[in-house]
C-alpha cells in the first residue's frame, strides 16, 4: 500500500456511478514522480472525470487515490496539493492577474511576502509580469491560459492537473503553448496529468498516453508504444492523422491475412502471447508504413494498385487507392505528382502492420 | 372655450358610434351603492323603472364613492358616457356641468313642478347652475346621526346615553367591559365626517356654517373650535381599537354589540333593517348627536350626460321622472333609510329614526352639507387630515387645529 | 496495482489500515443538509402560509370562521363559499358572482397578449438586427416608460383613446394593455435577439431574406423560451391587471378582478371572508396553472432573456 | 450583446454606404424597419413623451375636474411641498424602497443559492417561491390584510395558543406599517428575483467553482468575491425590475390599508390618484406626478443611457 518512492499519484480501484450510470469502471493508475501523463480519449470517455476524480471535486464511488503516498481519497482539493488548469481558464474575471494568482493563498493565510515572492517567480516563469494589474477580459486567450497555469503554478504544488486547456485556442496559439507547457514541465519536473482529446498534444507532451475509452483505460504506454503496437482497434483508430487503414478479412493459421483476392503473408508479424487462433480479423496499417514505386519492391509485401484520388497535405501528399477492394490510403512525399487513375505499385512489412480480432477488436 | 366644444363634441360622436339601437331601451346607470341596504334601495329604483318598459342595466362600482367617481368621469370625459350616474349633489359635477356634458333637465323639471314639489329648496338649489336644473335628487342624507348599541350599554352596566357627553363619560365602562366605545372605520370620509357632525352638534349650526360656507379661518382657530377639537380628541380615544375598514364592518360592530356606537350618517340604518334590528329597542340614535338636532341636506342626485342617440334620451327622460315619482321615493328611501325629497309623500311606514328625522326636516333645522359647500378638493385634503389625526395620537389637539385653520383659509 | 483486487469491502474500509476508501461519508443529516433544507422548509412555509389559508378559509363556513383560527384545517367542509363566488355573489344588483368576468378577462386577455407580444416582439427585432437612426432614443424613453406609475398616464390616456374614438371599447383596452406591456417584452426580445448568432443573420441576408423574411423564417422558429416567457409575463399582468380594466372598460365588459374587488368589497353585514378567499383564488387560478406548469421554461427563457442582457 | 451590436452596426454600414448612390433619401434605408417600429415610435414619443410632456404642461394650471390651461405659476408645487400628506409619502417610499430593494436582493440571491446547491425537489420549491408571482398585488394586499388583522390573523392564532401579551399588528400601527406592507411585498416579489438570480448563477462557468475549490476558497467567500462580482449584469436587470415596482407601488397599499392608519402609509403613486381623482384636482395631481416623473428621469436616464446609448 506503501506508494514506492517513485510514485506521485496512484490510484487504485477507482469507479464512480452516477446513479445506475458507469462513469469510470475499477480504474487503476500509477503515476511516477515528474512524469507526464495525458489522458486522451473520445469526448465522453471518462478522462475528464477521472482529472476531476484526482481533483477531489468529485466524490469517487469506490476506490482509493493517493498522492504523494498520502491516502487523499477523502480530502478537500485545496488539501490534495495539486493545482488545476482548466479549459476555460476559469479565471475570476472581476480580478486583477495578480489579484487572481493571490486569492487562494491569502484566504489560505499565507504570509504577504511569501505571496510576493511565488507570484514574482510564477510571473516570470510564464513571461506575464507586464500582465499582472490587467484584467482577464483585457488579455488574449493565449495570456488567459497562462495566466491560469500560473495560478496553479503558485500553489506550490507537486501535482499539476491539466483539463483540456489548449481547445479552447486556436492552431497557431495551441501549437505554441504546447511547446510552453512542454518547456514548462521540464523546467519543474513536476508531475502533470494532461486531459485532451487532442492525439497531437498526447503525442508530443506525453511520457506516457493513457487511452481511455468508456470509462476504462484501454491503453497506458509510452507515446511511441502506443503508436506502433495499438492494444485494440480502437486505440489504433484513434491515434494517427491520417488514420490507420483497416481492412476486413481472414486470418489463415499463422500464415496469411487473406481479403478479396488479396493475399499478405504474416510470417514476420509478431503474434500476442495469446496467439493466432485464426478466423475473421481486421489488418491495419498506417498510411506512413507504406512504400510506394521502387521502394514497395523491396517489402516483404507488395501489390499493384490505381490512383483514386490524391489529398495534397503540403508537407505530404495522401493517396488513395484501393487494396482488395478496401479504401487504402498511403503517403508520399509532396514533391511527387500522381495523377488519377494512373497504375502505381505499393508495398509494406507487416511486422509494422497490427491485427484485431474482429470480434472483440483485441490485438491478436 | 374650444376645449370644452372638442369633447363635447367628441363625446356627441362616441355616443352615437357605440349606441346601438334597442327596442326597449337600456340605460346604464352607475352609481356605488353596494353594501346590503343600499343593493336593496337601489334594486327599488330598478323595479320601477323597468316598469316603464325600459331596461336598467347595472353598473354599480363598488368601494365608495371615492373609487366610483373618478371611472365615471374618466367615462364621461372619455366620451363613453352612461345614461344616468349618480353623485353626491353639490360641487362633484360642477365641471362637468360647465364642459358642457351633462344634460340640462329644465324641460323635465318645469313638467313635472319640480320647484313644487322638492323640499327643502336648497335641494333643487344645488343642482341648478346658470339657472339650469342638472340633477335629479332622490333623497336627503344627515350625516348627524349617533347610532348606540342598546345591548353594548346594557353589558357595561350603564344606561343608553341621551347626547355626545354622556356618551362620553359611559366609554370607560364600555371599556371596562371589552367593548369598543366608539366605532370609526379606516376609511378617511369616516373620521373626517364624524368631525363634521361634531362641529354642527359640539359647535353648533352657526359655528358650522361660520367655517364651511364663509370659510372663516380665524373662527376656524379660535376658542370654539377648539372645543369641537377636544370633542374630537375624546373621539379618536374612544375609537382607537377599531380594526375595520368599511364603514357599513363598523356599523356592524355596533350590530353586534361589539361596539357602543358609531357617529354615521343615516344610511346606516339600513344596515340595521337588514339584520333585523328595530329602532328604540336593539338601538338607539340621536340625531345632532343629542346636542343640536339638525340634518344636513347633503344625498345624492343622478345626473344624466348627454347623449344623442334619441331612444336613450327619451329614456333618461323617463328614468328623471321616475325617481321622482311619489312610489318610487317612498320604496327607495325606506330601504336606504334616508328621507325622501318631497313633503308631499307617505311615510307611516317609516321607523322611530327616520320619524325623527322627518320632524327635524318639518321644525326647518336644516343646514347645508360639506358636499355642497367645499370642493372636492378641500373636502380630500380636510379628509387627509382628520384620518392621520384619528390614527395618530401624537398629533396634538393644537397642531390639528392649526392645520385645519389653514385648510379653511385656502378651501374653496 | 496488483493488490487491486485484494481491496476489502466498501464498509470495512475506514478500518483498513490503506485508509479511507470510497465515497466520503456523508450523513443524510449532516449540519450542512439541516441547515439547507431546513432554511427552505422554513423559507416555504412562508411562501405556502397565505395560499393554505386561503385554501383553507375558503372551505369553512362562516360560523366557523368566527370562532376558529385561520389556520385550523375545516372541520367540516363546504364548497358553498366557490359556488358563491363564482355564480351568485352580488355587486349592486348582479348577481352573477366572478362567471361574467371570467369570460370577460378571456376576451381582454387573449388580444392583448397577442397583440403585446407580436408588437414587442417585431421591435426587439428591430432593435437588435436592424438599428436605424434614433431607434435607441425610442428604446430609452420607452425603457423609462416603464417606470412611470401607471396611475400618471390614466388622464393623458383618456385623451388619446377619446381622440381616436376607441374609449371604452375592448380594442381600447387592448391597445393600452399593449402600451404598458412594450417596455419590458421589448427589453426582453431585443436582448434575446442580440444574443442570437450573428451568423445566422448575415447568412439570411446573404440569401436575400428581407427584414420580415428573416423574422418570420429565422428569427421566430429560433425563439421558443423567451415567448414562453413572455406570454406568461403578459397573461399573469394583464389577467391580474385591476386599474386599466376599471377605467378604460364599461361595467359589462369589467374583467374578473374588477369583479373580485366588487365582491370583496361589496359588504353586506359581516365580511364574507370565505367567499372572499374563494374568489381570491378563482380570480388567480389561471396565472397560478400557468406558471405550474410552465415554470421550468420561465427560469430558462428568463436566463435567456433577461440575464444575457 | 453591446459588441455584436457594434458588429451589427459595422455591417450594415458599409453595404448603406455603397449604395447610397441608389439611395438618395437615407429616410427609406431599413424602411421595412421603420416602419414595423411606428408601434414602439408612436408608444414612445405619443404616449410616453406626449403623455408626459402633457402632464408636465398642466402641472402648472389650476385645473380641477377637467384640464384647463389657466396657469398659476409654481402654486401646485408649494402647496405639494407643504402638505404632510405628500411628505410622509415620499418618506414611506424611501423606506418602501430600501426595504425592497436591499431585501428583494438579498433573499433572492440567498434563495436562488440554496436552489442551486444541487438540493432535491428543486423544481417543487422553485414553483412555491415563485408562485405568489402568479398573483395580482390585489389578491396578494387581500391575504396579507387578513394574515396581519389582529383580530383573526396571527396575532389572534398565537394569543389563542396561550401567550397573551404576544403582539404583531403591523398594518395597525402607524409606526410600522409601512415595514407591515413590505411583508406583502417581499412575499410576492422575490419568487421573481430568485429565478433571475438563479438563471444568472446556472450561467456561470462550473469550472469557476472548480478553480475556487482547488484554490480552498471557502464557499461564502467563493459567493462573495467571485459569483457575486460575475453577476453584474444580473444585478443590475434585477435593480431595474425592483425599482421600476417601487416607484409603481400602488394597489398593495390600497388593498392592505388604503393608506391607513390615518396616512401613516401613503405613497406618491396614491396621492396622484387620490387627488386628480377623489379631490377633483387635476393640477394638484400632475404636479405630484411630474415629482415623480421627475425622480425617475434622475435615476433612470443616466442608467438607460450608459447601458443602451453609448454603444451606438
Amino acid at each position: 500500500m506503501t506508494a514506492a518512492n517513485g510514485t506521485s499519484v496512484s490510484i487504485q480501484n477507482l469507479s464512480l456511478n452516477f446513479g445506475a450510470v458507469t462513469v469510470l469502471e475499477t480504474l487503476n493508475l500509477d503515476v511516477a514522480n515528474g512524469e507526464f501523463i495525458v489522458l486522451l480519449g473520445p469526448s465522453g470517455c471518462g478522462k475528464s472525470t477521472l482529472l476531476n476524480c484526482i481533483a477531489g471535486l468529485l466524490d469517487v464511488s469506490q476506490g482509493r487515490i493517493f498522492i504523494k503516498g498520502k491516502n487523499v481519497t477523502w480530502e478537500e482539493p485545496k488539501d490534495r496539493g495539486i493545482g488545476m488548469v482548466f479549459q476555460s481558464y476559469a479565471l475570476y474575471p472581476q480580478m486583477t492577474v495578480e489579484k487572481n494568482l493571490s486569492f487562494g493563498l491569502r484566504v489560505a493565510g499565507t504570509p504577504k511576502d511569501e505571496i510576493a515572492k511565488r507570484i514574482a517567480r510564477a510571473a516570470e516563469i510564464l513571461q506575464i509580469e507586464p500582465l499582472l494589474q490587467r484584467k482577464p477580459a483585457a488579455l488574449s486567450g493565449g495570456q488567459r491560459q497562462r495566466v491560469a497555469i500560473g495560478r496553479a503554478l503558485v500553489r506550490d504544488v507537486d501535482v499539476f492537473l491539466f483539463d483540456e486547456p489548449l481547445s479552447n485556442l486556436d492552431a497557431k496559439l495551441r501549437a505554441e503553448l504546447r511547446v510552453e507547457i512542454k518547456l514548462l514541465h521540464r523546467k519543474l519536473q513536476n508531475t502533470m496529468i494532461y486531459v485532451t482529446h487532442d492525439q497531437i498534444e498526447a503525442m508530443t507532451l506525453a511520457d506516457r498516453i493513457a487511452v481511455m475509452k468508456g470509462g476504462v483505460i484501454q491503453q497506458l504506454d509510452a507515446p511511441q508504444t502506443i503508436y506502433n503496437r495499438p492494444v485494440n482497434r480502437f486505440v489504433a483508430g484513434f491515434l494517427g492523422s491520417p488514420a490507420m487503414n483497416f481492412i476486413d478479412g481472414q486470418v489463415a493459421a499463422g500464415t496469411a491475412f487473406k481479403t478479396g483476392n488479396v493475399s499478405i503473408p504474416l510470417d514476420r508479424y509478431a503474434f500476442d502471447a495469446a496467439g493466432n487462433s485464426g478466423g475473421p480479423c481486421v489488418f491495419g496499417i498506417r498510411p506512413e508504413h507504406v512504400a510506394f514505386g521502387e521502394a514497395a519492391n523491396t517489402m516483404p509485401f507488395a501489390t499493384d494498385a490505381a490512383v483514386e484520388i490524391v489529398e495534397p497535405m503540403g508537407s505530404d501528399t495522401l493517396v488513395w487507392t484501393k487494396l482488395g477492394g478496401h479504401n487504402f490510403s498511403f503517403r508520399v512525399e509532396a514533391e511527387k505528382t500522381l495523377r488519377n487513375g494512373e497504375p502505381i505499385r505499393i508495398g509494406f512489412d507487416p511486422a509494422r502492420a497490427s491485427l484485431f480480432d474482429s470480434q472483440s477488436g483485441n490485438r491478436m | 372655450m374650444r376645449y370644452k366644444l372638442l369633447t363635447a363634441a367628441l363625446a356627441a360622436t362616441a355616443a352615437l358610434q357605440f349606441a346601438g339601437p334597442a327596442a326597449a331601451t337600456d340605460l346604464e346607470v352607475t352609481h356605488w351603492w353596494t353594501s346590503g341596504g343600499e343593493a336593496a334601495a337601489v334594486a327599488e329604483l330598478a323595479k320601477a323603472f323597468d316598469a316603464t318598459g325600459n331596461h336598467w342595466v347595472d353598473g354599480a362600482i363598488a368601494g365608495s364613492g371615492g373609487t366610483a367617481r373618478p371611472i365615471m368621469i374618466s367615462r364621461i370625459t372619455g366620451g363613453d358616457p352612461m345614461g344616468a350616474t349618480q353623485f353626491n349633489h353639490g360641487r362633484q359635477a360642477e365641471e362637468l356641468v360647465q364642459a358642457g356634458l351633462m344634460r340640462d333637465l329644465t324641460d323635465v323639471a318645469t313638467k313635472g313642478k319640480w320647484t313644487e314639489i322638492v323640499r327643502p329648496k336648497s335641494l333643487l338649489d344645488s343642482c341648478t347652475i346658470d339657472g339650469k336644473i342638472y340633477c335629479v335628487p332622490v333623497n336627503i342624507h344627515s350625516w348627524q346621526w349617533l347610532w348606540l348599541s342598546n345591548e353594548a350599554f346594557q353589558k357595561a352596566g350603564v344606561p343608553v346615553p341621551k347626547d355626545w357627553n354622556e356618551f362620553v363619560a359611559a366609554a370607560p365602562a364600555l371599556e371596562k367591559a371589552g367593548i369598543v366605545p366608539l366605532a370609526v372605520g379606516g376609511q378617511a370620509w369616516q373620521s373626517s365626517g364624524a368631525f363634521d357632525v361634531l362641529l354642527a352638534a359640539v359647535g353648533g349650526s352657526d359655528a358650522f356654517l361660520k367655517v364651511y360656507k364663509d370659510k372663516d379661518a380665524k373662527f376656524a382657530a379660535g376658542p370654539e373650535v377648539a372645543k369641537v377639537f377636544k370633542a374630537a380628541d375624546d373621539a379618536r380615544k374612544m375609537a382607537k381599537n377599531t380594526n375595520v375598514q368599511d364603514w357599513n364592518q363598523a356599523t356592524n360592530m355596533v350590530i353586534t354589540g361589539k361596539a357602543g356606537g358609531q357617529i354615521m350618517g343615516d344610511w346606516a340604518q339600513g344596515e340595521f333593517q337588514v339584520a333585523g334590528k328595530t329602532a328604540g329597542k336593539d338601538y338607539t340614535c340621536l340625531p345632532g348627536l343629542g346636542l343640536n338636532e339638525v340634518i344636513a341636506t347633503g344625498g345624492d342626485a343622478f345626473y344624466f350626460p348627454l347623449l344623442k342617440d334619441a331612444d336613450k334620451a327619451k329614456a333618461q327622460e323617463v328614468l328623471a321622472e321616475t325617481l321622482l315619482d311619489p312610489k318610487t321615493q317612498v320604496a327607495f328611501n325606506l330601504k336606504k333609510g334616508s328621507l325622501p325629497v318631497r313633503g308631499d309623500v307617505d311615510l307611516n311606514a317609516a321607523n322611530d329614526c327616520m320619524k325623527k328625522g322627518l320632524a327635524i326636516l318639518a321644525k326647518g333645522a336644516v343646514i347645508p352639507w360639506t358636499d355642497q359647500l367645499l370642493s372636492q378638493d378641500t373636502q380630500k385634503q380636510k379628509e387627509d387630515l382628520f384620518a392621520e389625526f384619528f390614527a395618530k395620537p401624537e398629533l396634538t389637539v393644537e397642531d390639528a387645529q392649526k392645520r385645519f385653520a389653514a385648510l379653511i383659509a385656502s378651501a374653496d | 496495482m496488483s493488490m487491486a483486487n485484494t481491496n476489502a469491502p466498501t464498509i470495512a474500509a475506514s478500518q483498513d489500515n490503506a485508509g479511507p476508501y470510497g465515497p466520503k461519508p456523508r450523513r443524510v443529516f449532516s449540519r450542512r443538509n439541516i441547515f439547507l433544507y431546513g432554511t427552505l422548509f422554513v423559507i416555504a412555509a412562508y411562501y405556502l402560509l397565505p395560499l393554505y389559508v386561503m385554501v383553507v378559509t375558503s372551505l369553512k363556513g362562516m360560523p366557523e370562521i368566527r370562532l376558529g383560527n385561520i389556520f385550523s384545517p375545516p372541520l367540516e367542509i363546504t364548497f358553498e363559499p366557490w359556488v358563491k363566488a363564482w355564480s351568485t355573489a352580488c355587486t349592486g344588483l348582479n348577481c352573477d358572482g366572478l362567471s361574467r368576468g371570467f369570460w370577460n378577462s378571456v376576451r381582454i386577455t387573449v388580444p392583448s397578449v397577442l397583440l403585446s407580444i407580436a408588437i414587442a416582439s417585431v421591435n426587439g427585432y428591430a432593435l437588435a438586427n436592424w438599428r436605424f437612426k434614433g431607434a435607441d432614443t425610442f428604446f430609452v424613453i420607452l425603457i423609462v416608460g416603464a417606470f412611470i406609475p401607471y396611475q400618471v398616464m390614466i388622464y393623458p390616456i383618456v385623451i388619446i383613446l377619446r381622440e381616436i374614438g376607441l374609449y371604452g371599447s375592448l380594442s381600447g383596452l387592448v391597445i393600452v394593455h399593449s402600451i404598458f406591456g412594450m417596455p419590458i417584452l421589448t427589453l426582453l426580445f431585443r436582448n434575446y435577439f442580440s444574443s442570437m448568432p450573428e451568423e445566422l443573420f448575415r447568412a439570411a441576408r446573404v440569401d436575400g431574406a428581407g427584414f420580415w423574411g428573416i423574422f418570420l423564417r429565422i428569427m421566430l422558429p429560433m425563439s421558443l423560451p423567451i415567448f414562453v416567457v413572455a406570454i406568461i409575463l403578459q397573461v399573469t399582468g394583464i389577467w391580474n391587471d385591476f386599474l386599466f380594466g376599471v377605467v378604460y372598460t364599461r361595467p359589462d365588459t369589467y374583467p374578473m378582478t374588477v369583479q373580485l374587488n366588487n365582491i370583496v368589497n361589496s359588504v353586506q353585514g359581516v365580511k364574507e371572508y370565505n367567499v372572499n378567499m374563494a374568489a381570491t383564488i378563482l380570480t388567480g387560478l389561471v396565472p397560478l396553472i400557468v406558471y405550474f406548469i410552465s415554470g421550468k421554461l420561465f427560469v430558462r427563457g428568463i436566463a435567456a432573456g433577461a440575464v444575457k442582457g | 450583446m453591446h459588441t455584436q451590436g457594434r458588429d451589427r452596426t459595422a455591417l450594415t454600414q458599409p453595404a448603406d454606404e455603397m449604395s447610397k448612390s441608389e439611395r438618395p433619401n437615407p429616410l427609406f434605408r431599413n424602411l421595412n424597419a421603420k416602419v414595423a417600429s411606428i408601434p414602439m415610435i408612436l408608444t414612445a414619443g405619443v404616449v410616453f413623451v406626449g403623455g408626459t410632456l402633457w402632464t408636465v404642461l398642466y402641472s402648472f394650471t389650476n385645473s380641477k375636474l377637467l384640464p384647463r390651461l389657466n396657469f398659476v405659476g409654481l402654486d401646485q408645487y408649494y402647496r405639494l411641498w407643504v402638505t404632510p400628506r405628500w411628505l410622509i409619502s415620499i418618506e414611506n417610499l424611501l423606506i418602501y424602497g430600501a426595504i425592497s430593494l436591499v431585501f428583494s436582493l438579498v433573499i433572492g440571491f440567498l434563495l436562488a443559492a440554496l436552489l442551486d446547491q444541487k438540493i432535491r425537489f428543486e423544481d417543487t420549491f422553485r414553483t412555491i417561491f415563485l408562485y405568489p408571482f402568479a398573483l395580482s398585488f390585489i389578491v396578494t394586499g387581500l391575504v396579507w390584510q387578513w394574515l396581519l388583522n389582529p383580530d383573526f390573523g396571527i396575532q389572534h392564532v398565537v394569543r389563542g395558543l396561550g401567550w397573551e401579551s404576544f403582539s404583531f399588528d403591523p398594518l395597525y400601527n402607524s409606526s410600522i406599517v409601512i415595514y407591515g406592507i413590505s411583508i406583502a411585498a417581499l412575499w410576492q416579489g422575490t419568487g421573481l428575483i430568485m429565478c433571475l438570480m438563479l438563471a444568472g448563477l446556472r450561467g456561470i462557468d462550473e469550472d469557476i467553482w472548480k478553480a475556487a475549490r482547488v484554490d480552498g476558497i471557502p464557499m461564502w467567500k467563493t459567493y462573495l468575491f467571485i459569483i457575486i462580482p460575475m453577476m453584474r449584469p444580473v444585478f443590475i436587470t434585477t435593480l431595474v425590475i425592483i425599482a421600476s415596482g417601487i416607484v409603481k407601488v400602488y394597489d398593495l397599499v390600497v388593498a392592505q390599508t388604503s393608506g391607513g392608519p390615518g396616512i401613516a402609509s401613503e405613497v406618491p403613486a396614491k396621492y396622484v390618484y387620490d387627488y386628480m381623482f377623489f379631490a377633483q384636482n387635476l393640477g394638484q395631481g400632475f404636479a405630484a406626478s411630474t415629482m415623480m416623473l421627475l425622480s425617475v428621469v434622475i435615476v433612470i436616464v443616466p442608467w438607460a443611457y450608459l447601458e443602451f446609448g453609448r454603444r451606438k
